[in-house]
């Protein structure tokens, strides 16, 4: 692998990262992580639920992914402080998706809250995964915190609208010093392919996938268009023209 | 005495560790942490954590999300 | 292969179509034909250059894929019928990309001119491929001639535009009775991705590959770029919603 | 004789074929076509299509392009 | 005036041109003339329905505005130059809006029927106004055969799309010898003020006034829109930039 | 006046805001000032320059204006608060538009210091109109800190870029308490119809006017825009469509 | 005799003019055209000609569309 | 003594008001605020505000902007 992607000090094979939640049963998730390739995946923190059968761990020693727990639900630095202590003792990793949102109805970040979590949990030893809106100013805050990479939206969560803004996606990327993690609002492959040809390291996506009508198969989707997307990249596309360019010699055409 | 375990008060025996109210809640207790007044108590010390009734325990595992 | 691709009663292992145009070289061509795995690649009709060394048809035969000739540079359809009974005549193929533009510095399809040859090489027992602008009318014609295919434009040839109406491209797979080819204007790997979610079954491209600053990479990423984007298509993506929608459980929080 | 091939004037043989007027001009024939007047001529009958003088003749064949 | 909207060779004081169709009411009409500040508004040519009361010809002689009939429904060329012929009969004017359109579900105008019929029209004498697709090849086309405007779609009638495709549109501006009218497809001001600034000489819209909440008022709004785009247009637009300007000045700032 | 703009406890008679700055000389404010109508304008605090002749005073005190001092340059709370201080002092107006930026290359609002900024100038009994970005969730904030507006970017500063995240400004208009001014990124007249589309209630700009070529009637032009847009959201859009619906009757057809 | 107008046969008097059909359908005939199979009539010619039955008729006018 | 009047030293009258600092400045003193040391001097302690020297006065007004 000539272009691996390195976060945390880690380097993990696949630049697509799976959320697990929305999947209908843990067996959508078994066969999402197998058609994704991915080799991190989100869990969220919650009640011991007496009455379940199965667990999220089989699905992921199965699998051998990294487990990244989110502070999903916290309105509150202080809740998510906490929620990232109990997934460090519970999952025993100190990665942790920060989110800290600011109402149920658009799942939009607090950039005060986030910030003040960012930091709490950065100098308690956390490697900090923050989920952030695009502003190009709090991902350059949040880096000054500590955090080991920047994960905007490309859309409020589970809308499926893509990339609302890629002016400011440009601007995080062309100034970031951490990984640029693509996180929520993906509908489809084109808008993960677009998220790694506007420069992110990664996609991190849940609802495109387990909500899609054939979850396995959109896995398999975005697994490919992730690495479509950074060939892409790193392929250097073609300018825009205004105008047409021949792509068949204009000379030497038969006189008929 | 009474305790209150992810929200619902519960009758354990007196004295009881987290270890021994983890055992009664899951018997795979793995991927599992515990909060106990709103304060996290590490894995090591759950043997010798008692409870003496009145306390909010929150016991935590992982699950599909995000 | 649950998902062939047919056309002309062919079926084509690959849905990426490569026009060999623009690439700096014939051992371009060659990586760029492994890279993307084509079983298809266009070729133009030109006067025999004494001076060249190699030839097109060593690289065409190395990879085995079967050759699209097209009348690129035709201006009317006399000159596009004549142009596809000599490359018949050369290539022994039936196949013909049917190009007949209307000036230079567009490249657009004449419409009146190209169903004219279109009907006129239907009529001589041609498979023919033609190259439209996005007109679902026009489209519709060119299938009741008897085409095998419609190929229409995303944006005019060479301008990397991507797709500018995305409306008039389902307009015209909703109705096709026959593959749509999306030909020309593609710019890199999430505009090829975005051409088959809208339900395109191939897409052909020439310059966004072969003037790319990576050729070879970029024929693999439109090669990714394809499948994903096919993938995403049978996989049935998640409507649009105004408002978010948590993907980790809203129940089960604990309380901190 | 003068036949105008791709374009340009050239001086031929009288009564050339048109199958030895592409072995002048390339040594692997494959994948080539040759216009006489507008008009194609199958490779079935190059050796037996004679010219005459003042033909304008292509010889066409396939390279990179679209 | 210093900028007059010349075509056909008259001067009209307006460069909005307002559909009557699809108004409740006659007396809506005369309200959206009044709103529009109109001087030109096209009707359908349709058999005698002797039970009506009240007639168009009372709203267009009561707002002096110039009409231009259309042949809206027709499907062929034959049909549209009969149309065309009835209304120079009926409203005895030369002007025609002359659509020919390929099926019910679009609404698209067929190239090549369209292109015939102009052809016959400009011949039997009238000043042909077509309502074409948005193909500068086609509108080039229109436009040697004699037509006295160009009348490009935005998008589908009555969709509220707004302009699809802004490339072609300015393709089309870009080499237009005649007017440029904007038909069909607008959904709000917006929409109509980016035509002008595309370089549009006027716009034509029914539905998104006539199916409006408010039909009155969003005559009002269209007619400003028009006028801002047109002043927009000849202002010269500050061009897009990737990064910020300030406007405040960055010297003699205090020192505090 | 059925529809007045009030903010602030005042009732403005015009929707468009001017910024004066990066307009070539006090003549051309003077010209733009008549041209747009504009009935409040900003203003920076600069020192005293000894070798400038004439007054941005004499020009306000022309045309009647109210005026709006920003804080344009500051990067600190503190910085700002001294400057709303100095604007009240010398102007006499307790209105002051809150800029608090985080770099000079993107011009973006620091969240934080904003914030802070905002909730000092609210107790120190100031008017605040504070520049934000399109974080609905900072909208929210600043509208419960006190300020009588929130004035949400299109697009940075000078880019002209328009409204590059419509979706969220409809969020924040969904959810507004006071009024909604669109400040910054407004690049022509359709961008400003569009704002008001969206439903702000007002719309700031600068360089749009100021550095367009013809500024005088450019500032007419955008006068018109969001007269137009204004008139447009109120009077209630058609529903975007994705089939046609004809404008003509479809019944009582000739028989041709 | 039997006319076919807009569509409906209709009993008119024989050898009516065009003129008479006309006024039989509208009070105001400003703005309407006349199409006899398939040919305009007109308005010059409307009193000169004279239907012989089994004529297909068009009265039109001008409607709101567009 | 030496004052710092918007970013350049000057010598002025020792014991020198605001008011006449402003009035040296400029003839026309509207629109403008002071801020001597960091704290705004409102209009009506001009008069009464002497300098004692060292003093950082930010002489401000009104521009263009925004």
């Amino acid at each position: 692998m000539d272009d691996p992607f390195v976060v945390a000090g880690q380097t993990l094979a696949s630049r697509l990262i799976i959320g697990t939640g929305g999947a209908a049963s843990l067996d959508v998730v078994d066969r999402i992580l197998t058609a994704s390739h991915a080799s991190l995946c989100t869990v969220a923190m919650r009640r011991v639920d007496t009455g379940t059968t199965g667990s999220i761990f089989d699905v992921i020693d199965r699998h051998g992914v990294r487990v990244l727990p989110n502070t999903a639900g916290c309105r509150t630095a202080a809740e998510a402080v906490t929620t990232a202590q109990i997934a460090r003792e519970a999952l025993e990793t100190d990665w942790i998706k920060l989110e800290v949102i600011a109402d149920e109805r658009t799942l939009l970040p607090d950039p005060v809250e986030l910030l003040e979590a960012a930091a709490r949990l950065v100098a308690l030893g956390f490697q900090v995964f923050p989920y952030t809106n695009d502003d190009p100013v709090l991902a350059r805050r949040l880096q000054q915190t500590g955090c080991v990479a920047v994960m905007p939206l490309g859309a409020p969560i589970g809308t499926g609208l893509g990339i609302a803004n890629r002016h400011n996606i440009e601007l995080i990327v062309g100034e970031a010093q951490v990984p640029v993690i693509l996180d929520a609002g993906i509908g489809t492959a084109s808008d993960a392919a677009l998220a790694m040809e506007l420069g992110c390291d990664a996609v991190l996506l849940a609802s495109a996938v387990t909500r899609a009508q054939d979850p396995e198969r959109m896995a398999a989707a975005m697994a490919a268009a992730v690495h479509a997307g950074r060939l892409a990249r790193l392929a250097g596309r073609i300018p825009r023209r205004h105008h047409a360019q021949a792509s068949s010699p204009t000379d030497r055409m038969a006189a008929l | 005495m009474i305790v209150t375990i992810n929200g619902e008060d519960r009758d354990v025996r007196a004295g009881a560790s987290v270890d021994e109210l983890v055992a009664e809640l899951t018997s795979a207790p793995r991927g599992i942490a515990v909060v106990v007044d709103g304060t996290v108590v590490p894995r090591s010390e759950w043997c010798s954590h008692m409870l003496t009734g009145r306390e909010s325990v929150e016991v935590i595992t992982a699950v599909q999300g995000g």
